[in-house]
């Protein structure tokens, strides 16, 4: 690889983030990657991509890159400065598409914990909460998760589900009372971009990121993966992505 | 009914909708009245300790900074806390004044997780109950709406759901299972806005977060305004009033009064503050030496914004505020 | 009784109406007689009346009288344009003092018909409906009924409950789920100012309007009237008013 | 649970949110692209036979009368309406095309009763549920919050509730008896707002009556607008988008779109016209003429206001109208 092509993981996994935004879906964008990958996918293949904030701005141009989910960059030449309640209900009524998520822990239905290592009332790790994940991993129709792959992330049970992947398995959403249709579609991770199989909604690998293997990605997830039938490779970063990204999207490096 | 599943609480604050209306009834002046005070009168004459108090946006934007430190120089505590609330909230479990929180989200966005809120609820002496962020919000709407609970349709299925005080219920329609969550009503909200007549009507510039909502929802409601503009000029444009006077206890003339949060429009945040906040709370004693430092050690808003750098740096994040 | 004080009923009724608002109170407003009232009152001695539209305006100056209780006169000047779920949504807070109703009949706990005679489906008269009544009956903390007295208007038996006055006595209010402490406070008609005895929520005569008598009152009711111990007299229109009404609030007099 | 009412219905239209949340998702484009088209079009593509439709506002003030009479002239019909209009429902119900009508109230406000509405539905040719105002704003805000019912405490006690679709329910958290009211999606929802861009970002001026909770219940929303604007006139004021672009499906250019209703700051309503209105109807064959005269007489929203005195009558009324 080019010297001027050497990325950071921070950069493979925005660029892996941007990929998977669909042009003209509405997004539920939190701070961090998700706010570079939304801002590097407006300028690639999706330009009428519609961020969302959950405090309110929706659509915004993403010139400068907002620092927080309500900070005035949310809402720069928006169609839309609303307010919670808005855009959360916009979601419960099926508006939006897709919805950004991290977390410290992801089991193999997609579930997250960002709330708590260890008991509850007196945790080993307290972490700051769901905020608006729980809302959006129950509203949003598909929720990309973003996280780096390792064994205290990909665990066999979470200490803590703050936000609604599969739960249990098939039909466990429904029968929770979530809305049919709706749940975990991607996980982008440093070494893989997993799936979820449809009839178990189980975790699957569907492509690995550039130098990674199988039995890495392996390794570092604590419960059995399935591997989609055709596993490909995803695409290290593009040159004029890496460019955007450095040049235009966060050219004082603020976040990779 | 019997499968129908409840989260284990317990519920910090409800109050029975009927009792709110009437001390909503007999407590808020209807008319059009002055509430023009200072934030260290109206701090004082209307909060309490072993009360519920919240504050309102997030993320160090629109933050009501200049009445949470003084709420902090009076030392009002124990307090309960609607949970949202990033510089606000965390100053306030700095200085030890919080018992109770229902949390959705504590930290520092992209910066991570608050230290301080880690020690408080590693140490147990905080305690939490949880809930997502737009289950809180529309706790405050249930409120705001008169009514003594919302069905909603998160939280179902999660811990979130099991460690908060929502109960699940079959919608009498169609069956299908909700989430039911209690409305939330403060003993004392506090807001900051971009500006308000001296009666309480109040405008806010770019997205209103749960203004609207918690500002209906609190029995006291403390307003600071970056600028008290006359009646008229509400007045001419009645549609901006998202804020209206009835609601409001008290208005406090505060310039600045984000800081070191940004205010849409107007100021950006104070980033390199912000930054030496957050490394100065790594440390317990660390956070106490801030708070001596930047609340106790300051009088009031104005000798806050002072010592930060006064109306020169000022001046540098009005320039650095995003335009329209 | 001189020349310059002679007055129509409704201007007797429009007088009696503005004298039971409140100096610094929120009310409920419909349009005609209330809207009258409403500006009466503010002119005499209830200068911060809060006048309240259900479609979203609070506190205009009334300078010119609205003609629709969502026209743009019921916010001019105002401090608040909202919504109707903003403004029914403060009554429901408790927010809201007072209700101004009307109706084709009521009867003697106070409920009120705006909705048919004779069978709902099929109905003699179909009159236009609730509108804001029921939800102003149930939400406000005291309405008053503003109607001309007659038989065929206070019935022993409602042909359609539009409207929660205290339904079938005591406590039943608050059994049917209605708020405690709310309920209807008076009536205004040209011959009586009514109100309702208080162990019983039956109505009951307050005051005479002038040159009306208790039998006159008893002939137009169609159900048995209690009369209070201090029955008295509503002094007529006086000069002031009168000029008021005709000079300033309504001088096209579009309504009297 | 046994002693809680349910009101005698029929429940005209009660859609199961998932159904609408599957729909909005399949039918409704998220990315900014124009809707910008005629009122013929935008009946025509739109609106059906059998459907449920609503208008907003009330009384003759910002009312969508221009697409109104459009729906008349393209005679679509039978359909059920969410009822609260003057002007709008009673034409509707006059030209013969509404089936059942979700009333609350449906008068001519000081003019007194509504002669259509009493021959429609004493010759029993149209059938009523009854509702509060309220409730049915209610209603709508349930759909646009995503719910299949909200819980309120209107209607509670009265032959109103007894013949309405609501039912009793009790609150899980506090026991108290409340009203619980279905979700109203409609078919189609018509709106005159003040200005839009092509897309459909609407904001109006004054007060915002049930356009907010109606535009977001609705699966098909019309908006017509007194004047299109720049989409950067939106986006430097992003705070007055009552209306955002993706729940809009069509964008009519309507310059006195209102009339003979008024547009609040801009005319004043047409008194001469409704009065005129209100005596021609006091007859079904004056409500026929009146029809024939001023609906299918005219070709469309320009002819109509050239018939009505054109720009001469528009600045008679704009210099009646209220000032800020």
């Amino acid at each position: 690889m080019a010297a001027k092509e050497a990325y950071n993981k921070s950069e493979m996994l925005i660029c892996s983030a941007a990929r998977q935004m669909e042009d003209g879906a509405i997004c539920f964008i939190g701070t961090g990657i998700p706010m570079l990958a939304a801002a590097l996918a407006k300028r690639t293949h999706a330009p009428r991509l519609v961020a969302a904030f959950e405090f309110g701005g929706m659509g915004p141009d993403l010139e400068r890159l907002p620092v927080a989910v309500g900070d005035s960059r949310t809402f720069h030449r928006a169609p839309v400065a609303g307010s919670i309640c808005d855009l959360m209900e916009a979601a419960a009524r099926g508006m939006v598409e897709y919805g950004f998520l991290g977390g410290a822990q992801i089991d193999m239905f997609g579930n997250l914990n960002a709330t708590v290592i260890g008991d509850h009332d007196k945790p080993k790790v307290r972490f700051p909460g769901s905020g608006g994940a729980n809302d959006i991993g129950s509203l949003c129709w598909r929720t990309i998760a973003v996280m780096r792959h390792g064994k205290q992330r990909f665990v066999p049970r979470l200490d803590f589900l703050t936000t609604a992947g599969y739960l249990t398995g098939p039909g466990a959403r429904e029968r929770a009372g979530l809305a049919p249709g709706a749940g975990p579609f991607r996980v982008v991770t440093d070494l893989a971009i997993l799936g979820y199989e449809p009839a178990s909604c189980r975790m699957q690998v569907l492509k690995l990121q550039p130098g990674a293997t199988l039995e890495a990605v392996r390794a570092e997830t604590g419960f059995e993966l399935l591997v989609a039938a055709d596993l490909a490779d995803n695409p290290p970063p593009t040159a004029e992505e890496l460019r955007l990204l450095r040049e235009e999207i966060d050219p004082e490096h603020l976040y990779t | 009914m019997a499968e129908l599943k409840s989260g284990r609480g317990p519920l910090i604050r409800m109050l029975p909708p009927d009792e709110v209306r009437a001390w909503m009834r007999a407590n808020k002046p209807k008319g059009q009245v002055s509430k023009l005070m200072t934030e260290r009168e109206a701090i004082a004459k209307f909060v309490r300790p072993e009360q519920y108090v919240g504050v309102e946006l997030y993320g160090g934007v629109r933050c009501p900074m200049s009445l949470v430190r003084e709420l902090v120089r009076q030392r009002i505590g124990p307090l309960d806390l609607a949970g949202q609330g990033v510089l606000e909230n965390d100053m306030l479990i700095a200085a030890g004044l919080v018992r109770r929180l229902d949390i959705t989200y504590h930290g520092y966005e992209v910066y991570g997780t608050s230290p301080i809120l880690r020690r408080a609820c590693e140490s147990g002496k905080v305690q939490t109950v949880e809930w997502s962020n737009a289950a809180l919000a529309w706790r405050f709407k249930a409120a705001a709406m008169g009514l003594p609970f919302l069905p909603v349709r998160s939280m179902l299925g999660t811990g979130t759901f099991d460690y908060s005080g929502a109960k699940e219920i079959l919608c009498p329609f169609t069956g299908v299972k909700l989430c039911a969550i209690p409305a939330l009503h403060l003993d004392v909200g506090l807001i900051h806005v971009h500006r308000a007549d001296e009666f309480g009507n109040c405008q806010i510039d770019g997205i209103t977060g749960f203004a609207a909502e918690m500002a209906r929802a609190s029995k006291r409601l403390i307003v600071s305004a970056e600028e008290i503009v006359p009646h008229l000029e509400i007045q001419k444009a009645p549609d901006r009033t998202l804020i209206p006077y009835f609601i409001v206890d008290a208005v406090v003339h505060a310039p600045g009064g984000s800081l070191p949060g940004e205010m849409p429009y107007l100021y950006w945040r104070d980033d390199a503050h912000i930054k030496a906040y957050m490394e100065a709370v790594q440390t317990e004693e660390g956070a106490q030496r801030y708070l001596q430092e930047w609340v106790h050690g300051t009088r009031d808003h104005t000798d806050f914004v002072k010592k930060l750098g006064g109306e020169k740096r000022l001046a540098e994040l009005r320039a650095e505020a995003t335009t329209r």
